[in-house]
């Protein structure tokens, strides 16, 4: 498979929005993987990063604002041969959809989920969204927003999460090797990627966020298997690390639930008269 | 020789009320009676009224009867409560602990017995845990119950649970109460039941006998958070479903659990949620997600009253509304209302054929009074349970497609389903309107195209759902229609106005959209009058046969919404008003 | 002289469409004429064709009219798309970059002229961004706008925000456009505008005049979730409502929105939310806690193409049903339907005034077209909108009263109602089934109470609600029933259909629930053909008129479900169909 | 104000649950800030917990599950003279509604929130909750629970919360301290309170509770100013710390949003016509 396997149509996201960064990330890493584009179900919520789906060659699920994380678990219980994917946005994720982020970090299902974090909601023509920052003015708040903003990647990590990450569609690279380590893990993966919205959001900028955030390779001090250290960094509010910041090995919940190895969409599906009339016994 | 029995046991929240009642139920069960319980129990946590009724018969019966034979009281605010209920030759016994004084005195023919479980029980065991077990003796003595089944029934329930020792101290207390019984109970006042067969019976609630045919049905993924009254089904699948490689996941909310069970649909898995009240509202807008993504999904919806909170734990028929014409935008969907506790069983596999089928989502719609009380029923018969997945194709015949659309568009409207992991088929599953490919789309023309393939489905469907289903006698002027468990009272109602020489006939709808209106019209002409009866405020059901442009004058609507399910005499009264004016 | 016209400014997204229409409406507005805008935009982000058209008249005009007399547009894609709909003397002005050939020649009358914008711009300012106003300087000298006016609203729109400048610089813009119009367009091909006053007049969109509506009627709490095309009612509200000690409040979704909006509804507060499609799937449980805890909130739903995400920049009229009867269990609730600008201003006072004398939920339900698209309106008349809150007691009233209950049963169900904070009034305001104090309680007799008052409200709220308003010829046998904004391409149907001889008249039902029955059928009653207009796939308002035992055998639907409203001659023409078999 | 003065009836929480206690603790700090029974709104959620409303005399608000803050801020807002106190559960407060939750930490209303934790669905006969341990079995997971259960004050810190601390039911007089600490505080607080359900949770009873908790004031390191100190001590899963773990001073969203310090349900309601002109000009 090369990366243009996964290329289905160009992209009209506005010129220099962040995503295109991340749609090239993506399709680097599964060629990087070699995943058949058949087995990978992109499951995305409503935004501008919900229009992935129509660029990227894979099965996809374009579903409700904020639902993604439920629907992607769904796909991946019933076909654990699947490489899930979960694309989702910062106010799809981290507003309407939170609830199901935390829960999904709990439950640790077997998949990857990235969070396109524009700081803004882009397709709805640049609301104030949950991480964008304390007295960000845009149409929705334009006496300044009064709400502390929220950081993804802590949140996951308190509520559970065994691999937290965060990236910048301005680094490519970098993210692309995120990508692929998050594939690669056990469990459920948190990718949230920093992602300029060129057209409403005029604060964080690709500018704004190079000088913002700090690349945790290069601190040799840092673990992404110690969780307190990985709080620690993510407290200082002045600085915006990126990388992998942290990283468990626990059992799935697709390890600890699924009754057996074959996936279940691909047993036989029949009528087992004997297991059910063992059954039926109970109500005699 | 009797043949139809009705045992109330009342008393309060934390008395055990419900787990005496089962046993009695499975017992007479096991003497061979055809058996119906009803559960009267509030939404709640300690120290408030409830009741369970225990009906049986020899003859075939549907519903709780209008009187009580035998009343089983926790505390005298019991007596007084259902006092009125109690059947001429009607047997109370009552706890009556000695500070209180009885301050009735029963009327006629009815027949009072201080029985003193909780003492006896404290007294002898050292426990008021036994005065449960005590009271079965009682009953065991006034019904002459079968010792040999009792003892049975009883090691079924502690044997695993609590082991020998329990078993055996139960048997001790049940001897004892049987023993008091005696004392007190002059032969008069016995209920002799005849022993029949008990051959390849069930007894069990619509929860269950939905949570079996989902099994049976081929069901291998489900997702639901808990709510009265449809918890008991996924908790019910949970011990089971791990052995024919299924699962069940409890989520954190129900749009979460509908959200879930279509991603597992899309997977390729027969999936389904279950709910009741607030959590259909809430999973709304993936229902409309389900129909505009045409993904087959089905919901076991258990109705309670509402609106809002309501009362959890009692039976309404009020959200049929909800499920036809709920949620935004015009869609395809399917509701089915299963009438009888072996309908609820066997509706699962038609809602999961027809969800596939037509790629659309299909409810079940049910009441918290079949959800929760048992029945005895025949054997389900898994013969008649059969698989069709539809338009769902295989990897083979994908691959001899050139260019495989997800949402062709195709004269019926039904467009070959293929699912993630197949080769040759990676397309887009879409909320947004989209081309046959599945990809977003504005245009004019494919928008009314989508459009009309989708609910083209729904007229395909219409011929091919189930059917309403005639009871009683064809020939009579006198129709009766509605939907769902009220069959009960209404068949029960049927036969006393046949006792009093009036025929009739009942039309039980049991596909609610969509709607059979054709036979519902043919029905209704058929009929001098009509009699519309549900268990709801505003008649949703006669409202949609209006809506369908049938003929409604000659309607009568007959309504409960007081949060119990009708006794039979209240629907053979109300008939009689209007057809002796 | 010219008194009817049409200009298309077609493009892609981010072109500036919507933008330069925008600007050219509020012109047109200030030269006194009659104005209706309609934009055809994708729900997207770059690159899709989308096009706004802007209709004026010196005569009263209601909706986009079927032919464009001028298309400016950016690409010669947009001529191909919009040939058809050009009229027969039509001016076509477009960009057409050298490398693109124009492949089609105008049909006879339409001319055909290329017009450089962007080239223009970026030689002139080396910038692309003045290609807006040099187009609009094309139309100021086609439609000979006067120079003082559009110097005008050029500097409203760009001194505050832009500088002094941009504004110098964008008036030289407009003369450059103006001037290389005059070199290409030949005098004949030019649409000479006549100046009317502009007095009093407003220029505005639907949402914007539900937020001014709301402002006036007293709303003080505002919580919603941005959706299209509802989310400029409350960004518009942000930026005033403070000078009324009102606030805002963008929730983390729409659940969130419905409850808080409830709570400070509760706290005796004004209080509303505003949604579309999937949010007010959301607020279904919110909606049946309302009816059954008796809070009056206001829920605005500006409808856009369902179901599912649909196109979700697009009108139809497809949730009716799931106001009407969506959510679980049957409570009261009032659903209102604008049909016109001004309607949508006025209707917000009686929405808050019957969900305060109800004390209910009351939906104002409005479509995309409105929403979003500008009018010309007579200035709003305040006098006209009072303020009535029922039954809420004032501290003094309720310090009278002996023993306060919240749900008291009264006869017309409605029960004096006081907030918290007040001395003497405690109560609770409860979802679960409860009695006259507001406590739970799940007594057989007080649920049939509660439930009886709750909907006896609604009967009498359906004497007090907004009646059915007719236009037309109350004499003609031709009748036309429909709601909401479908008015506009009906109205002006109805003026094509009396120029041929055949006279009309159209009732527009304004309150959809409870339901005008009685006036829907006198107005059938009158008519030989009835025709039901709706904006949708089933036909959810003939279906409700139909369930409420109106006789329809007379009715033909005509329903359009493309995304799009109807053009006049649509209607006209589907009903010269049926009239003329 | 007496104590009794908010009694109104006797609770029929079964004997020995834990939130008699609870219901007690509230009475005295309502007491002890003497506030009239009709300035005070309690909002409670679906569960054993939402009975509350029934025994305590105040004005009362009984909603939907999982959606008492969002109705608690709005009667907040709408009228910021009100003492309101939301009362939740595990369930609501952690499960269904835990999106309102986050937001109600980043979002600071001056109010109160009182989440029981029982561990366990109470109401609806014994579920696992988010707040049941790995492994829990109950009703609604028979082999044992497989998630990662919730800690709700560690949310609430990371999300922005401005008081946040835990209590137990059966140390009452502890309790009352932190609610009458809570209700005084301005912005939102939240009050977690481990309480024991007799009827269906057999794990954690007062005994084990009473073995697990270690009570913050006697450690003398321990600063409540201290975020990282109190991400640290919520980290060690072995104890469960009660007390008062983070507070911060910060602007109240009441503070920062609201128009003026009349209370909205205050103010004359009347058609101003001189300002509605104002603004209709901006149409003309
Ligand atoms: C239930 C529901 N509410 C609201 C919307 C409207 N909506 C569409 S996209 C969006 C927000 C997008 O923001 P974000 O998730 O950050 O995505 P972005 O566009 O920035 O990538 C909203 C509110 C919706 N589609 N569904
Ligand atoms: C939308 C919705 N889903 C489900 C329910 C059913 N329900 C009632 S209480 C409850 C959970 C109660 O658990 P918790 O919040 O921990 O309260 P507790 O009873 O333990 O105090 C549930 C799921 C409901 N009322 N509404
Ligand atoms: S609006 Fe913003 S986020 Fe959306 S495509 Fe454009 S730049 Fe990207
Ligand atoms: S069920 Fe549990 S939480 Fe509910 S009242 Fe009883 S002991 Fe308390
Ligand atoms: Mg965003
Ligand atoms: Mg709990």
């Amino acid at each position: 498979m090369k990366e243009n396997s996964y290329h289905l149509h160009d992209p009209t996201w506005c010129r220099g929005c962040g995503i295109y960064g991340i749609f090239a990330a993506l399709k680097k890493a599964a060629a990087s993987l070699q995943i058949p584009p058949e087995r990978m179900v992109i499951v995305t919520g409503i935004g501008c990063h919900g229009r992935l789906n129509n660029y990227f060659n894979a099965y996809g699920f374009h579903g409700l604002h904020g639902r993604v994380l439920p629907v992607a678990a769904g796909v991946k219980l019933a076909n654990s041969s699947l490489a899930v994917l979960a694309v989702s946005g910062d106010g799809d994720a981290y507003s309407i959809g939170v609830g199901h982020f935390i829960h999904a970090n709990r439950r640790n299902v077997n998949m990857i989920c990235i969070v396109v974090d524009n700081r803004v909601y882009g397709l709805t023509q640049g609301q104030t969204s949950p991480t964008s920052q304390k007295g960000y003015v845009s149409v929705s708040s334009p006496f300044g927003s009064k709400e502390t903003p929220l950081d993804g990647p802590r949140l996951a990590i308190v509520s559970g999460g065994t691999f937290v990450a965060r990236g910048f569609s301005g680094i490519p690279e970098h993210l692309t090797a995120l990508i692929i380590e998050g594939m690669t893990h056990n469990g459920f993966s948190l990718i949230e990627v920093l992602s300029p919205c060129v057209t409403h959001n005029k604060i964080n900028t690709y500018k704004w966020f190079k000088e913002h955030i700090v690349n945790l390779d290069d601190d040799t001090n840092f673990s992404a298997k110690n969780k307190k250290k990985a709080l620690e960094v993510l407290s200082d509010q002045s600085k915006i690390p990126i990388g992998l910041l942290y990283h468990e090995e626990r059992p799935s919940f697709d390890d600890l639930s699924l009754p057996s190895d074959t996936p279940i969409a691909l047993t036989k599906l029949d009528v087992d008269e004997k297991k059910l009339d063992a059954i039926m016994k109970d109500f005699m | 020789m009797i043949s139809d029995i009705q045992v109330m046991i009342a008393g309060y929240a934390g008395d055990g009320v419900l787990f005496t009642g089962n046993v009695l139920g499975k017992i007479l069960k096991r003497q061979g009676w055809e058996v119906v319980t009803y559960r009267d129990f509030p939404s709640n946590i300690r120290g408030e009224a409830m009741n369970y009724t225990i009906r049986a018969s020899l003859n075939k019966i549907y519903s709780r009867g209008d009187y009580i034979d035998v009343l089983m009281a926790f505390n005298c605010d019991a007596i007084l409560r259902h006092i009125k209920s109690v059947g001429e030759n009607g047997v109370i016994l009552c706890e009556g602990s000695v500070t209180e004084s009885v301050r009735l005195s029963p009327k006629k023919g009815r027949t009072f017995h201080k029985f003193p479980m909780r003492e006896l029980a404290k007294k002898n065991f050292r426990s008021e845990i036994f005065k449960n077990t005590i009271l079965l003796g009682g009953l065991c003595y006034i019904l002459d119950l079968d010792m040999k089944i009792i003892r049975e029934v009883l090691s079924e329930v502690f044997l695993k649970r609590k082991g020998k020792e329990i078993v055996e101290k139960n048997i001790q207390a049940l001897r004892l109460g049987c023993d008091e019984a005696e004392k007190i109970i002059k032969e008069e006042e016995r209920h002799s039941l005849e022993e029949r067969p008990d051959k390849d019976r069930l007894f069990l609630s619509g929860d269950e006998a939905i949570a079996l045919g989902a099994l049976a049905a081929g069901c291998r993924f489900f997702a639901a958070y808990p709510i009265c009254p449809a918890t008991e089904i996924w908790q019910w699948l949970l011990k089971h479903i791990h052995k024919f490689n299924g699962l069940v996941v409890q989520t954190e909310d129900e749009i979460a659990a509908i959200n879930m069970a279509l991603g597992a649909a899309y997977s390729g898995v027969r999936a389904m949620t279950s709910t009741s009240g607030p959590g259909a509202s809430l999973m709304m807008e993936g229902f409309s997600l389900a129909g505009m993504a045409e993904i087959p999904i089905v919901v076991a919806h258990v109705q309670r009253v509402g609106p809002s909170t309501g009362l959890p734990t009692r039976p309404e028929q009020s959200d049929l509304n909800q499920w036809v014409f709920g949620a935004h935008g015009d869609f395809p969907r399917i509701v089915l209302s299963p009438g009888t506790i072996e309908e609820c069983f066997y509706f699962m596999a038609d809602a999961f054929n027809l969800a596939e089928k037509y790629q659309c989502p299909v409810i079940l719609l049910t009441e918290q009074n079949y959800g929760q009380n048992f029945y005895t029923v025949e054997k389900f018969d898994l013969s008649r349970v059969s698989i069709d997945r539809g338009m769902l194709l295989s990897q083979d015949e994908l691959l001899k497609i050139e260019d495989y659309k997800r949402y062709a568009l195709t004269e019926n409207g039904i467009s070959p389903r293929v699912v993630p992991s197949m080769a040759n088929g990676i397309h887009m599953v879409e909320g947004n309107e989209h081309d046959e490919k599945g990809y977003r789309d504005e245009d004019e023309e494919i928008r009314i195209k989508m459009m009309n393939k989708r609910m083209t489905k729904l007229n395909i469907a219409a011929k091919d759902v189930i059917p309403p289903k005639l009871w009683g006698k064809e020939e009579s002027d006198i129709g009766i229609i509605g939907f769902g468990s009220t069959i009960c009272p209404i068949r029960e109602a049927m036969d006393q106005l046949e006792e009093k020489g009036i025929s009739t006939k009942y039309l039980q709808v049991r596909t609610l959209w969509p709607f059979s209106a054709a036979e519902v019209e043919e029905f209704m002409s058929s009929c001098n009058t009509v009699f519309v009866v549900e268990n709801n405020y505003s008649g949703q059901l006669s409202r949609l046969i209006q809506g369908q442009g049938v003929e409604c004058s000659r309607v009568h609507k007959i309504n409960k919404y007081s949060g119990h399910t009708f006794r039979p005499v209240e629907i053979a009264e109300s008939m009689l008003g209007v057809l002796e004016q």
